[in-house]
Formats: structure tokens, sequence, C-alpha cells
């Protein structure tokens, strides 16, 4: 796939349809994996990869590295598919200044997970036929593959990528998924137990916005939080309501537009499950006011830019959330 | 710096029986910003606000705080205060400690407490208000009306007589509507066209009132007072101005196979065409469809016989702008298409018509000159069966969830019609419920069981199946005796619910006025606003509201056109200030205001900006259209970046007032 | 602190149209309900930012009331609908995070409606003082 | 050199924590570990290193700075700061201790700051020494010897024992609580250990990293460096490396209105942050490209320059681990100094 995917970059730059392709770089460890912008053939071949370690949504990249008066392609696995038509409904990326190939995503590895198995002094992690090996300054060890998945992957929503120029490998489908498994837990514990977890997981917050920043649903212009003038800023949690604060008005700014990509998760360096926030209001918004995913189709109307006359009462939360 | 004036009332014994007044203004006089705190018996008196003027001169108060009644009682008289001692009326805030306080408490600690609270939360506000000034808009005098059904004659004769400037656009080559295609009118059974002809013919003559047939609305840009409407006059290919209406093309054209639309498609007529003899202009149309001149260029023989040499095969749409004060919807409806519905036969047979169908058949202008004939084989029918509510209140795919309203009414008047004309025909009418509420309506209805004896069986028909022989056998339940019936019917009549008109959709978006499910023009209050849309400038006549009969689409029509009147009549509109405004340096351009506005007030526009590292950017930005905003506040909750703020109601604003209440 | 004693801090935000005119029935017709619920006067049910009811937990209230015109009777015709479903979901995510759901409440309140807006607010002051202080999401600061 | 086995562990923490409070690093829910206070029972993490900096102890995130009290029109200032207990940081890494020099010599320097020197004064340190090097780890690049940890008291953590040595005299107060435990011993253990270590350490991906390129006087040769434009490109300006960094110094000075006052208080700031240093004409720094390079250039230039030389950077490793999008401190050294290795 990695070399198929060059192959086309260049001959997309060299006939002169793209001047730019935004793909994935790899940096000092197999596992680091940078977006990147390339524009020669010289780039691609020396720095240009696509292998399971590439977590990162190129959709926010592309945000960030706009480009009007010039055409730039790029690569999005399924997922960032989502968040690039979300962009695009939302009238934040300029559709006609992007070439999009959607390629397949077999599943990423979360490395986190290998260390958490106690795996340091990582050498080089090879992901071959289903198989994991971890060489290690202090032994090697073998993984399914599915062990060291991240958990996004493994609740995989959709392999189909709701928008592209051009597709390479499958045309993926809609899944059946979990992801509201651990969200239901969470439901099923009594309020006390929810509060306990909450607070053990936001207090080890640092309001680094590592969330915030890799979210291709956070694309402020100013976020509230950084702005003087909203009365509501801060730069770090002082109290443990500001915790709550920040995630809870964070969850609720991306509620229908959050396509659960999972970046999130993937890049808070607490290991704190935000992914966990969203979901809750996803899973809210399907059972209440029926199967809504973000970024399905560019132009959706979001859940709460909407409404419908017959719509669940507030007191449904209190009634124990069961339509 | 702030310098702020506490104002706190008695209002008799009426707030000082339960609040220690006195103890209110020093407390509050302790607040920070305050300069002046003041208690008077009655703040709402000549003396009180002489008290309020005073202290504002002589302390530059920058705003007031009035603790006193609900600001709904006396705010506006406040404002007044103010801006007489030359405060801006906008620096006013209320602390409602009488009907929220001293009423509902008897405890005079308690209510005194919470009456400081009610004047420290009103301080924190005022603290934070901005002076605001209403703003002018102009008010262009003149009403588009579109839709020239009977809602829109009425409208634009209305408005046309209170001496404004009425445009009438309608989509077909004349004007009239459904109206003109009814036979007879319920519950009187005068004729349709008696009435509204001299109407039509008003409209025409009226020189306040400028018809365009034939013509569409393409484009409407603006807002309340100052809308710009593009109008696309179709190519009617004969030039009205020369065109007699004398109907000798009509007459000569060669092409007669051309369905006849204004009968329903149940006979034809020529591919030139005047669609009736009443029409309004009285000016001949070509049918492009069918026309061999304009499809193969082989004829001409109108352009032969025109001694006004009218017809013009050459002639292209045109646009037409004009600037409206206001703009009247009066789109009006169709029956539904009973595509769905197989079981009635409508597609297989002739004989199954619907309501607006038999209108056509009996009407002296109608394909049989007024005789009731089947249309297959132009026999008399000797039994017929009414089908009532077919499509509406059904909730299945093909049909409507409401009641058409009308068809009650008129499948009477048919039945009673019919049985007067021909005593040996018998009539069934299968009906859910009869609905009657209207002025002789159920008077109207009995006349027709009881003097016309008209059969009435309450429940549906299920199946209507045609018979080789030509006649229809009709299966139906009485539920009422609880069994089921077989009838051999000649004709079969189908009451089609209503629906808009496909055009209102599209107008809709481009009026960016709301509509309901069931593509209904939603009304800015179902019961105080019934002739207005919530977009300001926009207002609704007739069906295009919602399914009514003729009286009603009047009195409605002329309801809407004292409205109009009301609008530009004035010279300028003040809007309210306490209005939405976006920060652009903060707005995303996500559309999400866009998306909750009930009003249309929020467009976008493509803004450079100056980037800190001295680059331009061009960026999408929302901007609000303060004369259209009516300060719900919707946009501001959307905004996930909180560049959306509503003024007079600011998230500071009444963040503030949420901490001084849980101080 | 005992039970008795305890007064929490009722914010109710009404909108002007119909729950702040049901709020003044209730005082013209002398209904009473306690003095704890202090209210806000907004437009519209849907000007309310769920950071507005953060915001007065994190000040100290124990419990915050939203109220607006009954769905289908808004004076902006759709206010009413969006507010109903921002704090549906605010109200769910709250609990989601062990927050008392019992400390939010949303009433349609008509202008006609002074006597159920009384009965709302002692029935909510009630439920609210039974629950207590709210510690879960308070900011120690500002208690100080 | 003192002995305790490591089945003692439990009395040793008790013995501590009886005098003075003691934090260790223990294993928070999601597999990472953090500084907590010591409980009974608690374990400690056999992590190398927790997943915040160890700096948290003497500049933590938040601090009250002062606080203002408004009752009616009538103002008054008040110093939240009480004396602080002493406390115990037990189980810090060298490159953590380190980072401690690098803080002090910014807040214990003319002006001193007294809400930092407060902390550190009545902080003992008790380091534990590195067996088990991750691939992230990169102290010897900056001098350090991970076997061999500085602190007021060393410590070395065997199979079935801890070895401990004292350096300072608030060490030998520390030895002294412990001695009832302890049993006195020789340094082959440690000895043995800090060899295999060594072994190890030569092996590190990262070992070969050079700092010479860099220091104080570069300023001119680096600040134009085109390189940095490619370096940030991806860089999401989020705080993550600076939050994590165990000698990012920066804070921002903020008053909270609470109501009935203000409270003036500090808290960590990042020069990655577009409000960073934000004046009333707006950032200095216009773009990434430039906060990016504020970072680096600070940790690798201007830091030395003012500091005999001493880098602004411990290796620990945390902001290679770390950042969403794996750029660093490593690349970014790499990539100016035209080093073509380490891929």
């Amino acid at each position: 796939m990695q070399e198929m995917m060059k192959a086309r970059a260049k001959e997309l730059l060299a006939s002169g349809e793209v001047t730019r392709v935004i793909g994935w770089k790899k940096n000092e460890f197999d596992y680091d994996i940078t977006p990147a912008l390339f524009e020669s053939a010289e780039e691609i071949d020396h720095d240009f990869v696509y292998d399971d370690f590439c977590g990162p949504n190129l959709s926010k990249f592309t945000f960030q590295h706009q480009k009007n008066d010039t055409k730039t392609l790029v690569f999005l696995k399924p997922c960032d598919s989502y968040s690039m038509t979300q962009l695009i409904t939302e009238h934040r990326v300029n559709r006609e200044a992007l070439y999009l190939i959607g390629v397949p995503s077999y599943g990423k590895i979360d490395v986190e997970k290998i260390k958490a198995d106690g795996m340091t002094g990582i050498l080089s992690i090879k992901s071959e036929d289903g198989d994991v090996h971890v060489h290690t300054l202090y032994g090697d060890k073998t993984y399914a593959k599915y062990e060291v998945t991240s958990e996004r992957c493994l609740n995989c929503k959709s392999k189909k990528h709701p928008i592209y120029d051009e597709l390479m490998g499958f045309e993926g489908e809609v899944m059946e998924n979990e992801r509201f498994d651990e969200v239901a837990k969470l439901e099923a514990m009594t309020p006390e137990e929810r509060f306990e977890f909450w607070r053990g997981e936001l207090s080890r917050c640092i309001r680094c916005n590592a969330c915030r920043n890799a979210c291709p649903a956070c694309t402020c212009e100013t976020c509230i939080f950084d702005n003087p003038n909203s009365g509501v800023d801060q730069k770090a949690a002082k109290d443990t309501f500001e915790e709550n604060m920040f995630h809870i008005i964070r969850a609720f700014h991306v509620a229908g537009r959050c396509t659960d990509c999972g970046e999130c998760s993937r890049v808070c360096p607490q290991h704190i499950p935000l992914h966990l926030l969203n979901r809750k209001f996803i899973g809210d918004i399907n059972k209440f006011y029926g199967t809504y995913q973000a970024g399905e189709e560019v132009g959706q109307r979001a859940p709460l830019t909407n409404f419908t006359k017959e719509d669940v009462e507030p007191d449904i939360v209190a009634k124990g959330g069961k339509v | 710096m702030q310098k702020i004036g506490v104002f706190v009332c008695h209002c008799g014994t009426n707030i000082a029986g339960t609040v220690d007044v006195k103890a209110v203004a020093e407390a509050l006089g302790k607040e920070p910003g305050v300069v002046f705190s003041a208690e008077y018996p009655y703040m709402c008196s000549e003396a009180g606000q002489n008290l309020i003027k005073n202290a504002i001169k002589e302390y530059g108060l920058t705003g007031i705080v009035v603790c006193s009644c609900s600001p709904r009682m006396h705010e506006a008289t406040f404002r007044k205060t103010a801006a007489a001692a030359g405060l801006n009326s906008y620096m006013v805030e209320i602390a409602n400690i009488r009907e929220q306080c001293s009423w509902i408490h008897k405890d005079i600690k308690v209510a005194t407490e919470k009456a400081i609270v009610l004047g420290r939360t009103a301080i924190a506000k005022v603290a934070l208000n901005a002076p605001l000034t209403a703003s002018e808009s102009p008010v262009v005098k003149r009403a588009l009306v579109i839709g020239g059904g009977i809602a829109g004659i009425q409208t634009a004769l209305d408005i046309a007589d209170a001496g404004y400037e009425v445009d009438l656009v309608e989509k077909e080559p004349t004007i009239g509507g459904k109206m003109a295609q009814i036979d007879k009118t319920f519950p009187t059974l005068d004729c349709a066209a008696c009435i509204l002809t001299p109407k039509m013919v008003d409209c025409a003559q009226n020189e306040k009132i400028h018809i365009y047939a034939y013509s569409e609305v393409e484009k409407v840009k603006g807002f309340v007072g100052n809308f710009t409407v593009s109008i696309k006059k179709k190519a009617r290919f004969v030039d009205e101005t020369k065109c007699t209406g004398c109907g000798v093309c009509t007459e000569k054209c060669p092409q007669k196979k051309t369905p006849n639309l204004f009968n329903l498609g149940l006979d034809t007529r020529s591919a030139i065409y005047i669609p009736f003899a009443q029409a309004i202009p009285k000016v001949a149309t070509i049918d492009a469809d069918y026309c061999n001149m304009l499809k193969n260029g082989k004829c001409g023989v109108c352009s032969k016989v025109c001694a006004a040499g009218a017809i013009d095969y050459k002639q292209q749409d045109q646009i037409i702008e004009q600037q409206y004060g206001a703009i009247v919807v009066a789109t009006g409806f169709n029956p539904i298409k009973l595509d769905g519905y197989d079981e009635f036969a409508y597609n297989e047979s002739p004989d199954v018509v619907t309501s607006l169908e038999l209108e056509r058949l009996m009407n002296a202008a109608g394909p049989n000159g007024g005789t009731l004939l089947r249309p297959s084989d132009k026999t008399h029918p000797h039994t017929i069966v009414f089908v009532q509510c077919v499509g509406s209140r059904d909730t299945t795919d093909c049909g409507k969830p409401y009641c058409s309203k009308i068809c009650c009414m008129y499948t009477a008047k048919h039945a009673m019609l019919i049985r007067d004309k021909y005593p040996d025909t018998e009539v069934y009418v299968f009906y859910i419920d009869v609905r009657t509420p209207g002025k002789n309506f159920d008077e109207f209805y009995r006349r027709a069981v009881e003097e016309y004896g008209v059969h009435y069986i309450k429940g549906m028909v299920g199946k209507v199946m045609p018979q080789p022989d030509g006649k229809l056998l009709v299966r139906g339940a009485d539920l009422l005796m609880n069994e089921q019936i077989l009838i051999n019917a000649d004709m079969v009549v189908l009451a089609a619910a209503i629906e808009p008109d496909k055009s209102a959709r599209p107008l809709a978006t481009m009026l960016t006025a709301s509509m309901d499910t069931n593509d209904f023009f939603t009304e800015a209050h179902p019961k105080l606003r019934p002739v207005e849309s919530p977009t300001a400038g926009i207002f609704l006549s007739g069906v295009c509201q919602g399914p009514k009969d003729i009286p009603e689409t009047v009195a409605q029509a002329s309801a809407c056109a004292a409205k109009v009147i009301g609008l530009l009549a004035k010279d300028k509109l003040l809007s309210n200030p306490c209005v939405a405004h976006s920060d652009e340096n903060l707005c995303n351009g996500c559309s999400s205001c866009e998306k909750v506005c009930p009003y249309g007030a929020i467009t976008y526009v493509d803004k450079e900006f100056r980037m800190p590292d001295r680059t331009t950017k061009i960026r999408r930005v929302a901007s609000v259209n303060a004369a259209v905003c009516q300060g719900c506040g919707a946009c501001t909750v959307a905004c996930p970046s909180g560049a959306m703020d509503l003024s007079g109601f600011s998230n500071k604003q009444i963040m503030a007032e949420v901490d001084a209440i849980c101080r | 602190m005992s039970m008795n004693e305890f007064k929490p801090k009722i914010v109710a935000f009404c909108c002007n149209w119909c729950s702040y005119a049901g709020a003044d029935l209730a005082g013209t017709n002398r209904l009473n309900y306690p003095a704890d619920v202090k209210i806000i006067r907004v437009p519209c049910s849907c000007r309310v930012n769920p950071l507005f009811i953060l915001r007065a937990f994190q000040r100290g209230a124990d419990g915050v009331i939203l109220c607006g015109c009954h769905p289908g009777d808004c004076h902006y015709t759709t206010g009413n609908y969006y507010a109903r479903r921002r704090m549906t979901l605010l109200f769910s995510m709250l609990d989601y995070l062990g927050i008392e759901k019992e400390r939010t409440r949303v009433e349609w309140v008509s202008a006609a409606e002074g006597a159920k807006f009384a009965t709302v607010m002692n029935d909510f002051v009630k439920t609210v003082t039974e629950l207590g202080e709210n510690k879960r999401l308070e900011d120690l600061r500002c208690k100080k | 050199m003192l002995k305790i086995l490591r089945s003692q562990l439990d009395e040793l923490f008790a013995l501590i924590a009886e005098k003075e409070t003691l934090y260790i690093p223990t294993d928070a829910t999601a597999g990472i570990a953090q500084f907590k206070k010591w409980e009974n029972g608690m374990k400690m993490s056999d992590k190398l290193k927790t997943s915040r900096s160890a700096k948290d102890f003497f500049f933590p995130q938040t601090e009250d700075l002062v606080s203002f009290k408004k009752t009616g029109k009538k103002i008054d200032i008040i110093d939240p700061r009480t004396e602080t207990e002493d406390f115990v940081i037990f189980g810090v890494r060298a490159c953590d201790c380190r980072s401690f020099d690098i803080l002090d010599r910014v807040f214990l320097a003319e002006p001193v700051d007294t809400y930092y020197k407060n902390r550190r004064e009545h902080g003992t340190v008790v380091t534990l020494a590195c067996s088990k090097p991750a691939e992230t780890c990169f102290c010897q690049t900056f001098g350090i010897d991970p076997t061999a940890p500085a602190g007021d008291v060393s410590a070395w953590m065997t199979e079935d024992a801890v070895y401990f040595n004292a350096n300072t005299e608030k060490g030998n107060a520390f030895v002294d609580v412990i001695k009832a435990l302890a049993t006195e011993s020789d340094d082959t253990a440690v000895e043995a250990q800090k060899a295999a270590t060594k072994e190890i350490l030569a092996k590190l991906p990262i070992q070969n990293l050079k700092t010479e390129a860099f220091g104080g006087g570069k300023t001119e040769q680096y600040f134009k460096s085109p390189e940095w434009a490619e370096l940030s490109e991806a860089c999401l300006g989020c705080g993550t490396c600076t939050f994590v960094c165990p000698t990012c110094q920066c804070y921002d000075i903020r008053d909270f209105d609470t109501g009935h006052g203000i409270d003036r208080f500090r808290c960590w700031d990042s020069c990655m942050y577009s409000d960073f240093t934000k004046m009333a004409h707006g950032n200095p720094r216009l773009s990434q490209k430039e906060r990016f390079r504020q970072r680096f250039m600070h940790k690798l230039v201007y830091y030395p320059e003012n500091n005999e030389g001493i880098f602004g950077c411990v290796g620990c490793g945390r902001c290679v681990e770390k950042c969403p999008i794996s750029m660093n401190i490593v690349k970014v050294m790499r990539t100016l100094a035209k080093e073509d290795e380490g891929k």
C-alpha cells in the first residue's frame, strides 16, 4: 500500500494536478509518526510512510496547512475521511483545493499498550501478517496484532470513506462495533462510582491542550478557554471544578460534530479516556434523536442545530435515560 | 469608571410591607460602583421619576438600577426617564422585588435579604451594560404578492386599496388559481366564477396592481422593508402588449391534441391557448412542448392569423428586478398525486376521478358543457360513490397526517348538486368523520343527508374493482352496521388530500421563511401572529399556511393585507437593539448559528483578515442583519467559539448575574 | 450544618415571554415559594448556554432550573426546541460524570401558569434541599 | 552505605511517613506512574519514570500568590503562604534530580522566588539509580550518570535490597531516620548494578546524541536556520512537551474573581501557546514556527548562555514519548547539527 501511495503521489505531483502532498513520515522510532507536507518526489521517496503506526488524523494537519491557490493531495484513513467531511460541512477547509485519496486502515498499533505491558528499551517493532514483533534491549516479544491494536481500531466504526476523489484498496463498510460498551458500563454504575471514576481520570489532567489541539473538530479561531474576554478562560485547572468544566464544555462544543476519531485519547499524555466523554454524547444523540454519524455526508445538519417537535424532554435523564 | 445609581421603590406598602426598603437601599449603596442609593414611595410617579432624573444629572450616573415591580411593568417607563435625563435608555436595569419578592414572601428578613441579592444582581448586570441605539431602516412602499389565487388576489386588492403599489406574481398564464376551476361554492352554492372573476378584473384594472402572470420568483435578497426580488417572466411567445385576446389563433391552431390542464387533462385544447374565457390577463400563450413551430419550425399558422402581430416565436425569458418592503406568500395548494393508492383504481379507470376533476366535469365551461357524464363512455352515471379522506389523516408514507379540512364540505356540495340535478342518481359517501365546523356548514351537510337523501356510510372503501361491463365494484365497510358493503357504481370520486404547491419549498428557502414538515409555512405565532412568517417582512395568505376554505382564505388574505399595510405605512423601521452580533475575529464561519436562526438573519461573507504574522487570509465569517434579528439568542449558544453574543443579554452580563446571585 | 438550616442557592433562568411572566403571575397571585430561588431573565430558553449552568454551580449554586415556553409556544417559534436538546445532553453528561441529576431541571411554564411556577419551585427547592450542598461541582475558591 | 531489604519497603515507607510526608511514584489507573502521597498499602511503581516530572514538588502547576478580599468597598490583602511542612520525595531519577539544579538557577537567583525557595528548603530528595533505561532516555548526552544520581540521598534498588548513601545534611537526617531498619553494607551489589546498567546505556538508540554544536553564543547560527520551518510544521501548539518537561519553568500570573475578592495565582505557561507573553500588541512570536523555535533555542542556546554552558534539558525523554505528533528535541538537535544518523 505504501509503495502504491508513493507512486500515485509522485504521479500526481509530476502531472501538476497537485503541488503538495499531505501524508505521514517516520521519526525517531518505528512507532513515531509525524504528519508531514511533501512538495517533491525526492521528499516522498525519502520520508513518506504508511504503516500500522500512522495514527495521526491528517484532517487537522490539512486544516492547519490549507492553501487555496493550489491543489493539495491528502491521504485519508477512513477516520480522517469522516473528520475531513465534517470540516468541509463546516466550511473550515476548501474542498476545491484538495485532492483526497482514501486509503484503507487495517487497525493501528497502540504503542502505549506495548509499553503498559512492561516493554521498554524498544529498539524496533515490526507488524507482519497479524503478528507484532517487538525487539527490545531486554528481550523480544511477539504479540498477536489485536492485543496491541488501539482501542479505537478494535472498536472501528467504519472502514468506509465518506469522501474521496480516488480510492486505494477496497471500498470499506460501516462496521458493527461495541464502542458504546464502555459507556454503558459507566452508565450502569452508581452516580457515586461514576463520580469517583471521573475524578480519578480527570484529576490527572494537566491542561496541556493536546486533546483540543489534536481534535479535528476543535478548529476555533480562538478557543473560549484561551480568550480572556470569554469570562471562562483558564490556563490551568486551579480547582477540580475547572477540570470538569474544560472537559464538559469541550465535549459539548464538539457534540454532534465529533466523528469519534479517537485522537483525543491517543494524544493524552496522561492516558485519560477522553473518548468516553464524546461517545457518551454520540450515544445519547443516537438514542434520543436517531442514529447520527458526524462526517458521514457533506452538508449534514448537526443534531444540536436541529430538532423535532417530538424530541424527548430533558427529564429523560432523571428517568434513567431510557427512551 | 462606573457610577451607578440605585432606586428602591416602596410601591406603597406593596414592597415596603414585606421588604425593609431602607436596609436594601443602604446595603446596595455599598456595592462596588454604586455612588447613589435612595428609596421612595412610588418611583414610577412623576416625583419618583424626577428623583431619578435629578440623580442622573447630579451624580453623572452611568447606569441605574430600579428595584421595583416587574420589568414587564415599568421597564419602558424608567428607560424613558433615563433618556429624558440624557442617559442611554439601555443603561437601565430593573430588580424585580415586588412580583418576585415582596408579594411571595411573608418574612421581612427573608424578603429583605432576597431583595438585596436581586438588587446586587441588577447592579452587576448594569455595570456591564453598553449604550444601545435602535437602528433605523427605510421601508420601500411596495408589496410583492406571490401567487394569484383568491388569497393573493384579495391581499393584493386590499393593499392596493390602501394606496400602495402591489406586484402580483402568478406562475400560470392567468390569475385565478384553484377557485377558477371550481364550479359552485359551499355552503351558498353560488358559482365560483361569478364571484371570482369580478375580483380578477378589479386586479387588472387597479392601477396600483401590476400582474406578472406566467412568472416566477427567481431570487430574493435583503430584509424587511427592503427586499430585492428577481422575477422571471417566462416566455409566452406572445407579446402581451399586442395580444387582444381575440382567440382566433386558438381556433386556427392545427395542434389540437394538447392536454387541457385547466380541465385537469380531461379534454384537449390547442397548443396556443387562453386557459379559460375570463382569464386575466386575457392573453394567449404558446405551449412550447406541443407547438409544431417551436418544436420543429414547421407551422406558423397563429402568426399568420394574428391581426395584432403579437406572436413572437423568439421571445425569451425576461428577468425583472424590483424592490419591495413586504412579501406575501400565497402559493396555495394542489390535490396530492394518487399514484400510491392502487386500491382505488384511479390509474386504472377513467371513471375514478378526484373531486377537483369532478368540479370540471360538472362545470358549464368544462369538457362536457356542464352535463355530468362518465369520462369513459360519456354516459350518465346512475350510482356514484364518494370516498373521503383519500390521503388525509393518513400516516402511511403516501398520505398526509393532517386533515385537509375542505373535503367534507365540498363532498356534501357535490352530492347535493348531483342529487338535485339528477334525482335518479344514487350517491354514497364513505367517511371516517364528517367535520362541519363553520357558519351554516352543519346545516348544509344535514340538508344533503335529510333533504337530498345522500347515503352517508361511516367506513372506508377497501377496494374499487373495475368490471368488464364498465362498472366499478366498490367494496367497503359500514362500521356502524358492522358489515361489508358492495356497491356497483358508475363513478367513484376521491376526495384527495390537498398539499402545499411544490413551488413553496424552494420559495421558502429563498425567503428564509420556515416551514413545517408538511411544507406548510410556519406562522410567527400559532395563535397571535397567524398571518406573519417568523421572518420579518414575510406574510402568509391562504392555504400555503395550512388547509382552509374560501371564506377563511379571504379573511386571512385581508388580515395579511392589514399587516402589510401596517408595515408599509411606516417610513422607517426601528429595530430592537438587543440583537445578536458576531465578533469576526472569533468567528469560524461554521454555519452553526445560521442553522438555528429562525429568522434567516445570519449570512456569511468572505472577509480578508490580517494575520499576526502579517500575511492576509480570507475567511468566511457570519454577519447578523440587525433589522431581521429578533434577539432570541439561539445563535449565541450554537456558536462554539463564543463569537456570537447578544446585546442586552451578553454572556458576560448573564454570568455576572449568576455570580452575584451565588455570592 | 443540619438539614433544617441548609438553605440551597437556586438559580432559575426564565425566558422573558412565558416563564418570567409566569413567575410574575405567581407573585401577583401571592403564591409562595422559597426565597432561595433567584430568577435571571433571558430572552428565550435558547439563550442559556451550558456555560452559565456550570458557572452557577462553580459559584456555589446548589441547583439550576431553566424555564421556558412550552414546546411549540416559543415566542421565537423554535428556541425552546434547541434548548431542549442542549439541556437534555448537558444533563445527561452531568449525570454521567456522577453529578446529581436532581440538581438540574427544565420546566416549561407558560405566562398563564403562575401556580405551576410556584409548585415547580417549591418542589425543586425541596429536592435540592434534600440533596444538600453541591459538592461535586463546586469551586472551593468561591466558597471562601 | 545502608542496606534495607526490599521485603521491608513497606516498613521503610511507614517509618519515613511517620515523621514527614512521603511521596513515592505509584501506578495510576491507566498504566502510568505518578508521584503520590504515600499511604498504607501503597505500592511503589516499577516504571522507569513518572509521566509528569518531579518539578511539581517545588514548582507546582498552580500556586496561590496573594489574595484580595472585598468587603463592601474595602479591600484586604492576604498572603496565603504558610510555612511548608517537611517532605520526602522518594525515587527521583537522576534526570529529574538534575532538573532541580536547572530550576534553582532560575528561581533561587536574585530576586529569589520565595514560594519556590520555601518548598525547596523543606523537601528531601531521595534519588533512585536507573537499572533499566528506556529507548527514549538520553540523559548521558547532558553528562548525567543515571547509575549515580545526585540528590540529598542516592539510592540503588537491586533484586532484593535498597542501598542508600547520604550526600547532604538533609540526606544525613533522612538516613538517621531509616537507620532503625537498615544494616551497613559495602557497595559490591551497587557497583555490579552500575556496571550492568552502563552496558545497557551504551546500547541505547539515542546515546550518541551530541551537544557540541549547541551552547551559549550560537543564537546567530541557529536563529534563522531554515530547518525550523519543517521541524515545526506539524506542531499542534499544545503544551504537552512543556508540561511534562522537568526543566520548563515559565509561568503566567492570573487573577481569579471568586465573587468575594481576587485570588492571584500563578500557573504553568507554555511558550508553545499563542497567548504566551502576549502583550498589548499581541504575541511577539507570530507563528508556531517561532514559538517552537523559542522552546528549543531556550533549552539549547539561551539557557546555557546565561548559565555557564549548562543545557536546559536533562534527557529524560518525556517529550519524546508524549508529543502527539512525535516531534522532539532529539530530532531538533540532529537536524540543526546536520547529523544524518540515527535513522
